[in-house]
């Protein structure tokens, strides 16, 4: 099965029509999720990202999705202040983050695995995360890696604010949005009930074995477990229409 | 106005050991590479580097032994993987890493920008981000009029900063076409500003569209005239980034050969 | 994107009585008065005007009793004389003046734009502008990390702001040429965003320069066509100031017969 | 004598090479004495503006000096909010100010003459005042009318600070500049002496007694009154130039 396009397509379905959705760096299936919105259901959600581009009417995605070729035939320039002032506002609806660990919580760690001083892995640094999990009217989490190592109890590091311990309420902490609403993996889409993560949907090729074997905390198992819907004809060609280059598998590779 | 042409062996010897320096663009994008390569020639030592999101210049000083500490939001090389010498040094306890979030970055620096000692921004709280800061940068704060809980950011104000720009005047008038990337902030948050360009135009091209100077003459030091000043960085209506060169940079510092890179790109 | 072309009469009538407006333009400049006259037209009441140096715009709703409270931090004619309607109000208790300086007007509008319920400045102690407010809208604060007595501002958020520009597309992506005078702000601090324009222009023209567009489409509830939409304020690169105009208000005024005014210009 | 150009060449000598001098609304003499220095002993002094432009090239001066026009050929577009950020770094070094009163401590009134809330005189308000007496590194203060009612004892409100009381400290009020360096009216040249006001210099055409006559509290005059230096054929010949239209009169009606 065509993963890439399955999480693409599931990205995609998050956004709903007049909404503002954010991309960051080193995020081609995010970026091509957003174009794909734009293109089907959603023609009038506001694409904005870090190139500090507004509705960028680009030929095809670029492995840097920071690229300022994002910036050619946008209606607006709008630079990274400026669109984080207006998620300040409580305007943007959707951002999209990884996690080298998403915990049960939709907790997400892109600092370190160990120690902060002492750390067996540095990772990257979260980017927007630690302002953005709590001004994004939701959140939506992805890894291309769903494993024990990923989807963890509880992450060493809380880079990206989900539901926390699951007790306290995000709203006394200053948030603006309501948290993760969705997490999209490789092999399939969870969302979180009474602020635990159940399982949505499970990908084509996968079973809800593979799912629980591979994930580090116990899942909410809904009566009936959907398969994820599969893209569709149109999907896949707008898919392939603006990444020729297929840029979607890198993160797989 | 003053004429401020530097080459980049003055500019580079212009920056102090043990300075904080911000560097300007962002990810593989319009970063002052040139002025980075000189910097590691040159062996400046202790610096501490300021950024919001970084790749090549970061970790290539880190890598260089440049660095005694890097404040940033991301530092990697987006999906062609993580910053081979940043991870290392980090990992090994030989640099210290303040881990920001980007807002922290751009609250950090437009307060300097504004002349201020901090300013307020929402969110943090909850992320472990705080406490890596520990009330020294980041410190929970009751809003005067709303009593709202809001997370003070103490201002960012870097010794240097260095950028590279599509156009410049002897004078310092700069012209950065497209993405901005907080350069602006940069530079009004330092106590001292290089500014590398591909261009060194007229001041009679920079009078026909003052909307496009993006950073006055009196705000800049220095002035380096370098074409391809951001490669292997792409910089915008001039060049694309090189990826082929960063896939060569991560391969040589994976197998421990940063050395090769440094003998074939900088000395 | 959504289109919002709505006519003059439309956009005056869904600005509510007694809410507070932001008004753009600086003086003579690009105030928004083709929307302002019919808001008198209509006879608005109770409204709240917020701006930092202002002239007609506000001389004339202030006159045509439209207006019960003022913000600003300057309201006159330059070297043509005082704002005789605003004089007359002031001196006769009709409305309510809060003066500001500039920058508190600056940073409450950025502020509000930033999403956050105050900003910290310099300045201001030992001006009698701090009474004003009396710890109202400004407030001794000391600094978080320094102790620096600073004076911090509260939000300033207009129910709406109306702004005059060059260009807008019918949803609201605006081009305003030259000088900005804090409109963007003005746009961002509001709750809802009216732009009348001198041209309306198709979506493709706004794509060929997006970083001339100071306001993007999401941020606007309605636009207006409305050539000489600014007059007899300038407009920048279509009209100057019409200074004989001014004149003849001033005139009129001053000789309390701004009914003749309005009789002549407005109805 | 000319007393326009008097005062502009006064105003003019306050501005040294190499720095940053700004001027608001309503402020024809101002614009003048800027484009003054700038052309004569001041090459390198950076102008800046409530027209939000750097260092213009306009042809003659505006009635509203913040025209529009004053962008055309300047090196940079610097919007107010960016002046006054950049003031409050304290490098803005000369503002200059007028005042409808002026007290002996150098503090300015452009609010109301009588009481805040029940005014006599509602003026149009101090549009920057508050906050760059504070920041600029001097302000030089002027009125065309120097009578007793402008040059009083004590201001009906402080709108721009000067050395308030005479006694406190500006600095620990949070000030980054020294104060008002000079008064220039249509007598005289005044500094300031001890925080007292000191008649420095008196315009050809005028006596001491006239200076003390309409001056509402008591100056320091020094051992010797020097006469203003007269503006030189040159200064006269680029005042002419960037002013054929004569603004310069219009306060003075």
């Amino acid at each position: 099965m065509a993963i890439p396009e399955m999480m693409i397509c599931s990205m995609a379905r998050e956004i709903k029509d007049g909404e503002m959705a954010f991309h960051g760096l080193a995020s081609p299936l995010v970026a091509i999720a957003m174009y794909l919105a734009k293109n089907t259901h959603a023609p009038n959600m506001i694409y904005s990202c870090v190139a500090e581009s507004i509705n960028p009417l680009y030929d095809k995605v670029t492995l840097s999705t920071g690229d300022p070729a994002l910036l050619r035939g946008a209606t607006a320039y709008m630079t990274i202040p400026q669109a984080f002032d207006y998620a300040q506002k409580g305007k943007m609806d959707v951002m999209f983050f990884g996690g080298a660990q998403i915990d049960k919580h939709g907790n997400t760690n892109l600092s370190v695995i160990g120690d902060y001083e002492k750390p067996k892995v540095r990772l990257p640094g979260g980017a927007a995360s630690a302002f953005l999990c709590m001004m994004a009217g939701r959140t939506v989490i992805w890894t291309t890696n769903h494993s024990e190592k990923t989807m963890v109890e509880k992450v060493d590091f809380i880079t990206g604010q989900g539901f926390l311990d699951g007790k306290v309420d995000r709203r006394s902490l200053g948030a603006l949005g309501l948290g993760p609403s969705k997490v999209i993996t490789n092999m399939g889409v969870f969302d979180f009930y009474e602020k635990g993560m159940r399982i949505e949907s499970v990908h084509p090729g996968f079973t809800l074995n593979d799912v629980l074997d591979n994930t580090g905390f116990e899942l909410i198992v809904p009566e009936k477990v959907e398969e994820t819907r599969k893209p569709t004809e149109k999907e896949l060609e707008i898919i392939e229409r603006i990444d020729p280059d297929q840029i979607r598998k890198v993160e797989f590779e | 106005m003053k004429e401020k042409l530097l080459t980049l062996k003055e500019a580079a010897s212009s920056i102090d050991d043990h300075s904080s320096v911000a560097i300007g663009g962002m990810s593989f994008h319009r970063a002052p590479m040139a002025l980075v390569r000189e910097m590691v020639k040159q062996t400046r030592k202790g610096l501490t580097l300021i950024g919001r999101e970084e790749g090549l210049s970061f970790d290539l000083l880190i890598g260089s032994n440049c660095v005694k500490k890097a404040l940033a939001a991301y530092i990697g090389f987006e999906n062609l993987g993580l910053a081979p010498n940043f991870r290392k040094k980090v990992e090994k306890g030989e640099i210290k890493f303040e881990e920001h979030a980007c807002q922290s970055i751009v609250t950090g620096l437009r307060a300097s920008a504004m002349g201020l000692p901090f300013l307020p921004t929402r969110g943090f709280l909850g992320s472990d981000v705080m406490g890596v800061h520990n009330g020294r940068d980041l410190r929970v704060i009751d809003s005067p009029f709303t009593g709202e809980k809001l997370v003070a950011v103490r201002a960012i104000e870097p010794d240097v900063t260095i950028i590279h720009a599509q156009m410049s005047d002897p004078y310092g008038n700069t012209r950065i076409i497209g993405q901005m990337f907080e350069d602006d902030l940069m530079v009004k948050a330092a106590k001292k500003v290089i500014v590398t360009a591909e261009e060194i135009v007229d001041t009679d091209d920079i009078r026909k569209h003052p909307e496009m100077t993006a950073i006055p003459h009196f705000m800049v030091d220095g002035v380096v005239k370098a074409p391809k000043g951001a490669y292997p960085c792409s910089c915008y209506c001039y060049y694309d980034a090189d990826m082929d060169h960063f896939r060569e940079y991560l391969d040589l510092c994976r197998k421990g050969a940063l050395d090769g890179y440094i003998d074939k790109y900088v000395r």
